[in-house]
């Protein structure tokens, strides 16, 4: 029994389960009208054996995956052209630019707006264009400058004030926490979670552990002696954030799981 | 004639003021000292000036209440602006208990405007004396961010000083970084097994500057893929990125002196949806079986799904991202992971280019001044806060000012 | 009798996969796909649940609000929206029920607009018809959502009034006797925020709490609750993070009101699947390691 | 010339945006550029859509392995383009938001995008085991410490690390595995991600640098 006669029967198969699926989800439809039920019906199964075939490929690539991908690709391109051309091209550039398209597509003309600085993005995306005539296809690099110098622009100033200024500031931590003098810490020395230890103990390893990271990151330097020592103790803490948050997002995405396959067993063959 | 348009004005003055209050329902206007109820609070002082650091057309009010917004009764503040060259006069906002300042941004720069804040006590008003004339201008740098452009400027002094001082040749110590070793080793083995090597510069668009970093990086490998004339795959999730791909691929090809060996098809538009251009990636592993797999760029959730299928076929990964959430997922996945900063090291390193390298320096040296502030901070805060000295205290409050995003 | 299935089942699988390892075979990744999807499965047809127990950051809200006096005043702000509400909604529904079986005054707020459209939800699916006697203004009474942020916290760490004139079915707060003692939020035994974004935990602490030295709570989304650890114990005298600190909530509160047992505790309910499938997670680790130090030492034998 | 303009282009663009920071009446050149870039975007979508198209149909014409799959995509591309851009079975006709409940487009969103979107997101459930039995292999000290870290957390969070440690004395209560987890969180994790974060910002700076000074050129067609 080769391979391809395998797949005709598995492909029959499913069609079957489609069919009766679809069947069963039509008649439990809630709506009065016949079509609105069918219809539903259909577009429920649908999404049953779209989730089925992505989980097939947790087995081996097949065409039911082959299948769902492409649509997928095909319908979700679609979706964000769409998406693009009603929130840029008509909730933005219309209004700035033509009354007459902003009456058309019901969206308020702005009447204020500096009409002509909105040409600028408007030549260097026909610039951009140009790539498709051979000639004079290098011309499409002064849209990519204009946005690659934007993009450096931005971030240049956004990372230097959102990560290192306010990281740098939030690094300025006591390392002895309500010091009431050696004594006092002594006699109360413990391990306890919420006691004066623990949290002198955090301090102490935020402040090693950051100096000791950027010392990881240092390019120019041999990481020998001392330094070498510290990029060590670097590379560990980086090891620990690595572990930490795997195993801290690992919740998350079981409850993905369980959110579809609750969809397949409640909503499809309601057994929960 | 100065002289008369000066008396001129201060005439419209006098008499707009005089007719301003002629307005106010007639009661209130003799119970501008007598507070209502009773109690004998003096009245509101308020003080108007221009906005600070901003494009003009605002000026600040405030005041301060005597304690009329502690009586039952009370329903808010009311602003009440005049227009010194006008003499037009209207109320401007009612603000609420509890609050003694507001931004009136209705105002325009080339008039003067006087300002009076009345209590509302029981439907009667208790105005106060007029303040001083104001008006609003705009200011050409924003003061509160006069550290962030010392920082700045000697970070990017640091980094152009280095990059300056490489050109004259002087050789610099840069430690090894194996994911970049490991990229020319990942290109000859997909040659000598003849399969094409998968690029994915992240999943953002040009708007992000790991998908530039990304780029640059390709930019590199290309070359080793032209003259090793390996085949190369590369999906993307936005147009942009295709055409600046395709723009950095073929110039690699004409260094590399293989100009027709180029191709636009190897890089392909796939579709903007996240999960729908993994689904995709997935799909070209398990059918290409490409032989070394690259990561570099923005990566969210879906960087697990790609790295495991790419672990699946038995390619060699290199990945490289600046996103903390999605470093612990490559490093557990992939056999080599670029960790923040050396995603952005990494085009530097592999052109060996001495002015590149030498922006690594300036780098470090960026590093080793957040290290020396963060030294002294936390001396600082430590004596402050467990023997509170006054001058540490000061220190500290210093240094938090100079960190501050203003 | 799911219970025994599953686990003979799943702990039969794992069993064998260690002898396996154990004579130094690694396992084909299809194999973990399967135990993964078979254990979450199995878990949902039979609604698993597991007596989860409380740890100390999620003990210490369920021990203040079991210890103070009946008559205490506790805040109860809804700081979220729809999107968050799967994972929070079951921690404000437990302290509804367990501050209102321990006879305190309740007072709801909301700094989200959206918070307010939850928290009536909340009123009718589990506060009225599982308190029938408790009487709005008495045992309870509802101030709404007020625009302004931390603003808002400013204004109401002095004088409520002031922010709430009336509350949020526009009665006088005059008029309701339970706010008769009450001046300002320094007049309240316990504020509880439940939410994950902003303005949520971290504003209450530190607009209200530690400005106004009151007992602060707080309940967060999984992903924002590292963010709040740091404040923990010093700052927040307790935190509800994600759904398993909800599900911690839920089963201290049916241990010692076993009343609740029957009215469904979602969280719960969501942490069967979760506990499982972690357990199977950490079995493959364990397992892991074995396949890999059984082939070393083979390797180091031949 | 060629190169020179590009060059030009972008240091004038990338100085005005920094130098835009600092001066409150520039400041709205920030949003601008991100509107600008919007639209740019959009004209992308032409070349990004055609290349589908066009890649799609020659696989087709050229009946290559698997172009029943590139007729499934024009296809779907096709319908979903359609349906969105005349906004067919909208209540609200053209004016109707996009979404809108009851247009086909958002019955395609719904019953085709979203179960796709969450499926394929669930995968991430197995591939996190998968990753975990793999990686989490005391290979060497790097290996073990991330080892032991997620270890650690993954007990954290379910019931088994609050029994298995429940004995330890109140004295020793941070050994507790829950409030391990949290210290590690709260220490360690913090520490690292601060460092990663500072790294970044000046890898950041350093690149953008480079770009605004034109020594990084490579997508630029130079000649370095």
């Amino acid at each position: 029994m080769t391979s391809k006669t395998a797949m005709r029967i598995l492909t029959a198969i499913v069609a079957l389960i489609f069919l009766i699926s679809w069947i069963m989800k039509s008649g439990s439809g809630m709506s009065d009208s016949a079509f609105t039920n069918v219809r539903d019906g259909f577009l429920v199964t649908f999404a049953v054996f779209l989730t089925l075939s992505i989980f097939s490929f947790l087995y081996r690539d097949n065409p039911f995956y082959k299948f769902a991908e492409s649509l997928y690709v095909g319908i979700s391109a679609g979706y964000w052209m769409c998406y693009g051309f009603w929130s840029t091209v008509v909730g933005n550039f219309v209004p700035r630019a033509s009354r007459s398209l902003s009456e058309f597509f019901h969206v308020p003309y702005q009447e204020h707006a500096d009409h002509i600085l909105i040409y600028i993005p408007i030549i260097f995306g026909l610039i951009l264009l140009t790539r498709l005539l051979p000639k004079i296809g290098w011309l499409s690099r002064w849209s990519l400058a204009f946005i690659i110098g934007a993009t450096a622009g931005l971030n240049l100033t956004r990372y230097l004030r959102s990560d290192f200024i306010s990281q740098v500031s939030n690094s300025f931590i006591p390392l002895f926490v309500d010091w009431k003098g050696v004594g006092d810490f002594v006699n109360h020395i413990s391990l306890a979670a919420d006691g004066q230890f623990i949290a002198i103990l955090s301090n102490w390893v935020i402040f090693v552990g950051v100096m000791c990271g950027l010392v990881y990151f240092f390019f120019s330097k041999e990481h020998k002696g001392a330094f070498g020592v510290a990029s060590r103790v670097g590379i560990w803490i980086l090891m620990v954030t690595f572990g930490a948050s795997f195993g801290y997002t690992v919740m998350g995405r079981i409850s993905l799981l369980v959110g579809r396959i609750t969809f397949l067993f409640g909503d499809w063959l309601n057994i929960l | 004639m100065l002289a008369l348009l000066r008396i001129a004005k201060l005439v419209v003055f006098i008499s707009s003021s005089l007719f301003v209050i002629s307005l106010l329902p007639t009661h209130s206007v003799h119970s501008q000292d007598a507070s209502p109820s009773g109690s004998n609070l003096g009245p509101i002082t308020v003080r108007a000036h221009d906005t600070d650091n901003d494009a003009g057309g605002s000026v600040t009010v405030e005041w301060d209440d005597p304690g009329y917004e502690k009586m039952s009764g009370f329903a808010g503040f009311l602003i009440w602006r005049t227009n010194t060259l006008t003499g037009t006069s209207d109320s401007v906002e009612v603000t609420p208990f509890g609050t003694h300042s507001y931004d009136d941004r209705s105002v325009s720069d080339d008039s003067t405007y006087s300002y009076l804040v009345a209590a509302l006590v029981n439907s009667e008003r208790v105005m106060s004396a007029p303040s001083m004339q104001v008006r609003s201008a705009k200011q050409w740098f924003d003061s509160r961010l006069t550290w962030v452009l010392i920082l700045g400027l000697i970070i990017c002094g640091a980094v152009i000083y280095f990059i300056e001082s490489a050109k004259r040749g002087t050789k610099l110590f840069l430690r090894r970084i194996a994911g970049l070793e490991a990229i020319d080793e990942a290109v000859g083995r997909a040659t000598e097994m003849g399969r094409p090597i998968l690029f994915v510069a992240g999943i953002q668009d040009m708007d992000d500057v790991q998908t530039i970093a990304g780029l640059t990086i390709l930019g590199s490998i290309a070359r080793t893929v032209a003259e090793y004339d390996t085949k190369i795959n590369m999906p993307v999730r936005a147009s942009l990125v295709m055409t600046a791909a395709r723009e950095t691929i073929k110039h690699a090809y004409v260094t590399a002196g293989r100009p027709d060996a180029y191709n636009d098809d190897m890089v392909h538009y796939v579709t903007d949806e996240q999960f729908g251009f993994v689904a995709a990636v997935d799909g070209i592993m398990v059918r290409e079986r490409p032989a070394a797999c690259f990561f570099l760029g923005a990566f969210f959730a879906e960087s697990l799904i790609m790295a495991e299928t790419g672990n699946s076929i038995g390619a060699i990964q290199v990945a490289g991202t600046a996103m903390p959430a999605q470093l612990p997922f490559f490093v557990a996945a992939c056999d080599y992971t670029l960790i923040g900063e050396e995603l952005f090291a990494a085009s530097a390193y592999l052109s060996g280019e001495p002015r590149q390298l030498g922006s690594l320096k300036g780098a470090d040296v960026g590093k080793a001044i957040a290290m020396i502030v963060i030294l002294v901070g936390v001396i600082a805060t430590t004596i402050a806060s467990a023997w509170n000295s006054e001058s540490m205290l000061w220190i500290e409050n210093l240094l938090r000012k100079m960190f501050s995003t203003g | 009798m799911g219970l025994i299935i599953s686990a003979v089942v799943i702990g039969g699988g794992l069993l064998w996969i260690l002898y396996l390892s154990i004579k130094g075979q690694d396992v084909d990744r299809r194999i973990v796909y399967l135990f993964v999807g078979a254990t979450v499965a199995l878990a949902i047809i039979f609604r698993l649940e597991f007596g989860e127990v409380a740890t100390p950051i999620v003990k210490s809200v369920f021990d203040k609000i079991e210890n103070l006096p009946a008559g205490s005043k506790i805040v109860l702000s809804y700081d979220f929206d729809p999107a968050m509400a799967p994972e929070v909604n079951p921690m404000a529904n437990a302290f509804i029920r367990h501050i209102l079986e321990k006879k305190h005054r309740l007072f709801f707020m909301s700094l989200w607009a959206t918070g307010q459209s939850l928290l009536s939800v909340s009123l009718n699916d589990v506060l009225k018809p599982e308190f029938p006697d408790a009487k709005y203004g008495v045992d309870y009474c509802n101030l709404g959502y007020k625009a302004g942020n931390e603003g808002v916290l400013n204004v109401v760490i002095t004088n409520f009034r002031k922010m709430f004139p009336s509350d949020a079915n526009g009665n006088s707060l005059d008029s309701l006797p339970m706010f008769k003692d009450v001046e300002s939020l320094k007049d309240m035994d316990l504020l509880i925020s439940v939410g994950g974004g902003k303005p949520g935990v971290k504003e209450w602490v530190l607009f209200a709490g530690d400005p106004g030295k009151i007992a602060t709570a707080g309940g967060s989304a999984a992903v924002s609750t590292p963010l709040l650890y740091p404040y923990w114990p010093r700052q927040l005298i307790g935190l509800l993070g994600g759904t398993k600190g909800a599900a911690e909530y839920e089963a201290e509160l049916i241990k010692t009101h076993p009343r609740f047992k029957d009215k469904g505790m979602p969280a719960l309910r969501m942490m069967g699947p979760q506990t499982m499938a972690h357990v199977v997670i950490i079995a493959f680790i364990v397992i892991g390691n074995v396949a890999y130090f059984r082939s070393r030492r083979k390797g180091k034998q031949s | 010339m060629k190169r020179q303009i590009p060059m030009l282009i972008l240091s004038a663009v990338g100085t005005l945006l920094v130098v835009s920071v600092f001066i409150p009446s520039a400041r709205h050149w920030q949003e601008d550029a991100s509107l600008y870039f919007d639209i740019i975007a959009v004209f992308a979508f032409f070349l990004g859509g055609g290349n589908l198209i066009r890649v799609h149909t020659e696989k087709v014409n050229r009946k290559s392995t698997g172009w029943i799959y590139s007729v499934v995509t024009l296809l779907g591309f096709g319908i979903m383009l359609v349906t969105g851009l005349f906004k067919i079975g909208n209540p609200n006709g053209i004016a109707g938001d996009l979404s809108q409940t009851g247009s086909y487009f958002q019955l395609l969103f719904q019953y085709v995008m979203s179960p796709l979107n969450s499926t394929m997101y669930a995968l991430l459930a197995f591939y996190v085991a998968s990753a975990s039995y793999r990686a989490f292999r005391a290979k060497n000290t790097e290996a073990t410490i991330l080892l032991v870290a997620a270890f650690v957390i993954l007990l954290g969070r379910t019931a088994l690390g609050v029994l298995l440690t429940n004995w330890i004395p109140a004295q020793l209560s941070v050994l507790q595995i829950p409030n391990l987890a949290i210290w590690i969180m709260n220490a360690p994790n913090l520490a690292g991600q601060r460092a990663i974060m500072i790294g970044i910002s000046l890898g950041v700076i350093s690149m953008s640098l480079r770009l605004l000074l034109g020594i990084e050129r490579s997508y630029l067609g130079g000649d370095n």
